[in-house]
């Protein structure tokens, strides 16, 4: 058996971050207890409308609460409906699902860009290294006051409001920050632009990506990525990224 | 009681199947389902080499349903025999192995491919809507459905299952096709071909534009089928599409269906085949019903 | 910024219409929804005599749908032009008059009967599901939809729209059949053929048995045929099935549809249609599209 | 404009009266205040997989709070759903719909049948001549207590367990109950019955029909009845249960 579970689990509180981001804590002992940074959870709606589960990752895990955090963006109507719930409510998730970021090197970079800043912030938690920490933002910023316990927090926006102008890689040139491993998890042309480099700069690269699922548990093949190598599910070079991932090697995976 | 049911002499616990294509070959909801409570297992479309499938994204939500374009990622036969086989047969359930291919060839090689290894039944897939070759263009003429199921059972040592297109004007049409051709069951439906459009990024949701509809959006079109099809042959069915629980099972076998595959269901909760089972057994004992097979196709 | 388009010459304020049978003329809803605010009403199909229509009950809730064989009651043409009419006319909106028959016969009677009538354009429904002579016999067959649409056009005055089914296998066939013939608007997709059991009284829900399905759960389906019809021929499309709010019109007419439909969503919601109005307006100011025109059929 | 009205009502008390009948109060002011007995409102389900509304019967109205009392029992999904809202919860409703009992005569039998009984209560409190009250029941009874006051109340139960055994007219022909009108609801059986008695005895009688609805409002004929004569609206012989009843003369109407 895997380790991870579909259960009910009860909102213990939901907060308003910004206008279209909300910050929820669940408590399910079982998940919490199997979690660990990187990794996602399945949401099942209630409305019968919308049957697919909608993937959130996992943002901070209490332990010994037996509760787990998820920060998300209202992009449709589903995560609106969860939005919704209030605390006490019920809500059934699956997880934790996924391979998680490897606690691994001397020296870190962790880069979160947008919504992809949320999963960082366990990671920085668990990760008992050296660690520099760039959020990129498009305009107003969430979360960075969260994150300066862990590490020099670095940040980049669009529009130039807080931090430098610019993307989270103009925030590594212009800071000069040096790493002999990357943390990332944000929107594909960040991660692209991530990659590029890491290889360039000879530094190891963890990624977490995301794409469109069914059933998040690898039976589907819904929520491939390309592959460099042939995958070992499939045997050829599409992979699953709900099962083999969220999480891949910059050189594993093509953007 | 008996909830016994049987498919071309093959005899299954339960009705309860698995739909292909939604279960893999059964491993990853192995973690949720105890795959012996289970009448059949179908497992993901099989070819005789890999194929890649289609890019991505694959799939999108809809209203009640799904549109799937995976575009039968597999990993062929051999891949499938040496792994996926051995696992399945460590269960107490029927296996059947969903067949896909591009040319009658192809459908032809897995099937002889298959005909010594530990398999109870083959569905042929000739409906699949998102692959350019093979799949549904066979499924949508009565004379390449009949040829595809002649040449198939020539070579086939299993019963085997034709799976039928519901995107057709008269689906009894290729259903005695596929009786003239030999086939042993029928399953229907497969996905019905529908397209999403995001209208925010003026584009098509899927990477291929169209792909299949299924999930209780469809359900309604689906049981019209079975009925019709049920009405029409002399065959053994399989019902599937929109089955989330144990009333949508019962309105199948109501129809016709002899056994019922749950598809979509299973991403909304893996738990649906099995609940589904326990439903079955709570009807038949709350109405007193000592047969399953007394309710098949009960309703005319 | 520009609601208006144009269906063969017949400029509407804007694309949104009512989906024949489920607005009736227009009376009953005129309680909630401001009739001038509509681009069209679509009536109930009329005959040439009145219908009694199918045997209750004629409706059932399906997932995300509903399944009517309502089968075209209907008071016949002469109550129609003497009560529904002059109520319509009241209104600035244009009418359209949706048409229903036995035989080729029954249509042009209608049409003919309509020439000299306040009514802007008629629908021919030649794809009801829900009854036994004419309807869906005559829309799933190229040559039997290009005779009639030819039959009706040599005595309409108005502009003709073709409706067609979607329970056929290749909707592009008949659509041309139906430009062959000389139509001047299609408009799709009618209701698919389902079925739904009652599996506690083991008996059809419809006391037809089988029925139209409608409602969002069918959009998917409704959207390709839009997308395949407008890529296979030159007419202009009226696009509907499962429209309940702004983002599916907008789908549907990037799809290539010129106007919409609203049919289901009616019951769920009476404001259904204004609030796509309102919507469509909105979504226009938001993004600086200065003419909705300019959105139809541009995703590719 | 006809005077119904589609609006989001607040529930103000939610009571249980048998494992599966609810007994709900809502607020809205127009509704209640355009209401009458034998009308009824359509409810919409939250539950995107539900389209259509469901038609409830008006039980009672309180004109000075604006309020409305809708008893139902839990037959599927829809039903369920409605019944787990809570007092303060939103409901969209549509109504008053249909045309509702015409108060008249001299002396009234009130007849309801299991969940047709409900309906019968505004009326009973409105109907201001000289009443008996019969209700039928499959086994358990419920609300025939709130009866007792306006009216000799006969009960009859299948199963014998209250009241007479048998059917209400049973029950009718046992305490040889007269009048000069009936208004009844409940199953078609027992309104068929009713018809027979009537037609029989040459009393006058009302009778509240039931079909599966989708718009409610007359437009989509899906709701008819078999009738007499021709009818109004289409000029065949079916008339729209929605628009030209619920109620009907029993000699109108075919059962
Ligand atoms: C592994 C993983 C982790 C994620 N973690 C987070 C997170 O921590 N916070 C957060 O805000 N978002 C996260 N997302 C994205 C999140 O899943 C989508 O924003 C969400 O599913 C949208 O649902 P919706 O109903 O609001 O939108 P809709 O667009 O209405 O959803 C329709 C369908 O598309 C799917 N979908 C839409 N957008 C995405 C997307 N970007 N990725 C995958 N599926 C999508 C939905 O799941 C649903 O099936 C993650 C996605 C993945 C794959
Ligand atoms: C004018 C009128 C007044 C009514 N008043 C009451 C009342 O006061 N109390 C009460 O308990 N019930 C009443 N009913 C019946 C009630 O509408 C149904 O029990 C209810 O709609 C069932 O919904 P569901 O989702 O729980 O059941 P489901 O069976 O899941 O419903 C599926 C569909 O069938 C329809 N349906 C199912 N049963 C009926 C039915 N008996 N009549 C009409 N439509 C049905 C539903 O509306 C829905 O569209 C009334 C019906 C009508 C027509
Ligand atoms: C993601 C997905 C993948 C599928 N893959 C296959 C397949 O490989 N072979 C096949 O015959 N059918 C395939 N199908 C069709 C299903 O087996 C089934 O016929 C259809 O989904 C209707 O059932 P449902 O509504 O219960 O899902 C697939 C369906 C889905 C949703
Ligand atoms: C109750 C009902 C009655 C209908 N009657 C007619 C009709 O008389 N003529 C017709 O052409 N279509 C009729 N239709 C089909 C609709 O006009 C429309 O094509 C179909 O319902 C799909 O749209 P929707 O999903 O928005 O309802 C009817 C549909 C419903 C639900
Ligand atoms: S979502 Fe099904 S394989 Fe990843
Ligand atoms: S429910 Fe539509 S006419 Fe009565």
């Amino acid at each position: 058996m895997a380790e991870n579970f579909r259960n009910t689990a009860v909102i213990t509180s939901v907060v308003k971050l910004q206008d279209d981001i909300v910050s929820m804590w669940l408590k399910d002992e079982e998940i919490a207890m199997a979690s660990k940074p990187g990794q996602f959870v399945s949401f099942y709606c209630k409305d019968g409308s919308r049957l697919l589960p909608r993937p959130i990752s996992i943002c901070e895990i209490n332990h010994s609460e037996g509760t787990l955090r998820f920060v998300f963006r209202l992009i449709g109507e589903g995560t609106k409906e969860i939005a919704t719930y209030k605390v006490g409510d019920d809500v059934v998730i699956m997880g934790p699902l996924g391979n998680g970021f490897t606690l691994e090197g001397k020296k870190a970079i962790l880069i979160g860009g947008g919504i992809g800043i949320p999963p960082m912030l366990e990671l920085a938690k668990q990760l008992d290294i050296e660690k520099s920490i760039v959020l990129g933002y498009r305009d107003v910023t969430f979360m960075d006051k969260e994150f300066e316990p862990y590490g020099d927090v670095y940040v980049a926006t669009e529009d130039g409001s807080t931090g430098i102008k610019g993307n989270v890689i103009d925030a590594i040139r212009e800071h000069a920050i040096d790493a002999d491993i990357i943390f990332a998890c944000g929107p594909t042309p960040m991660l692209r632009g991530i990659k590029a480099y890491a290889l360039e700069h000879g530094i190891k690269a963890q990624l977490s990506l995301e794409e469109r699922m069914a059933c998040g548990i690898g039976a589907c093949l819904a929520c491939v990525c390309k592959t460099k190598e042939v995958d070992h599910h499939t045997h050829v070079h599409n992979t699953r990224i709900c099962k083999d991932g969220p999480v891949f090697y910059a050189q594993e995976v093509e953007l | 009681m008996n909830l016994k049911v049987d498919l071309a002499g093959v005899e299954l616990n339960n009705p309860v199947m698995t739909a292909s294509g939604t279960f893999g070959s059964g491993i990853e909801y192995s973690d949720y389902v105890d795959l012996n409570r289970l009448g059949a297992v179908v497992t993901k479309g099989v070819a005789n080499v890999p194929w890649e499938g289609n890019a991505t994204p694959r799939i999108a939500e809809t209203y009640g349903g799904m549109l799937n374009a995976v575009g039968l990622q597999n990993p062929g036969i051999d891949v499938f025999v040496e792994r996926d086989l051995p696992f399945l047969k460590k269960y107490d359930t029927k296996v059947i192995v969903n067949v896909c291919g591009r040319s009658t060839s192809d459908y032809v090689e897995v099937v002889e491919r298959l005909a010594d290894e530990a398999v109870d039944m083959l569905e042929i897939n000739i409906s699949c809507p998102n692959v350019k070759e093979g799949g549904i263009a066979f499924g949508q003429n009565p004379k390449s459905v009949e040829d595809i199921t002649r040449a198939v059972k020539k070579v086939a040592k299993q019963p085997i299952i034709m799976k039928l297109s519901p995107n057709v004007t008269d689906i009894t049409e290729t259903a005695k096709a596929a009786e003239a051709g030999g086939a042993d069951v029928l399953s229907l439906i497969n996905t019905i071909t529908g397209m999403k459009i995001d209208v925010n990024r003026r584009n098509f949701v899927l990477a291929n534009k169209t792909g299949g509809l299924s999930g209780p959006a469809i359900k309604p079109i689906a049981i019209r089928m079975v009925y019709q099809v049920a009405n029409a042959v002399n065959l053994p069915i399989i019902g599937m599409g929109g089955i989330m629980n144990v009333e949508d099972a019962l309105e199948f076998i109501m129809a016709g269906a002899s056994a019922v595959s749950v598809g979509t269901a299973n991403f909304a909760n893996p738990l649906a085949t099995i609940e589904i089972v326990q439903g079955l057994e709570a009807y038949l004992k709350k109405n007193n019903i000592g047969d399953i097979n007394s309710l098949i196709g009960c309703v005319k």
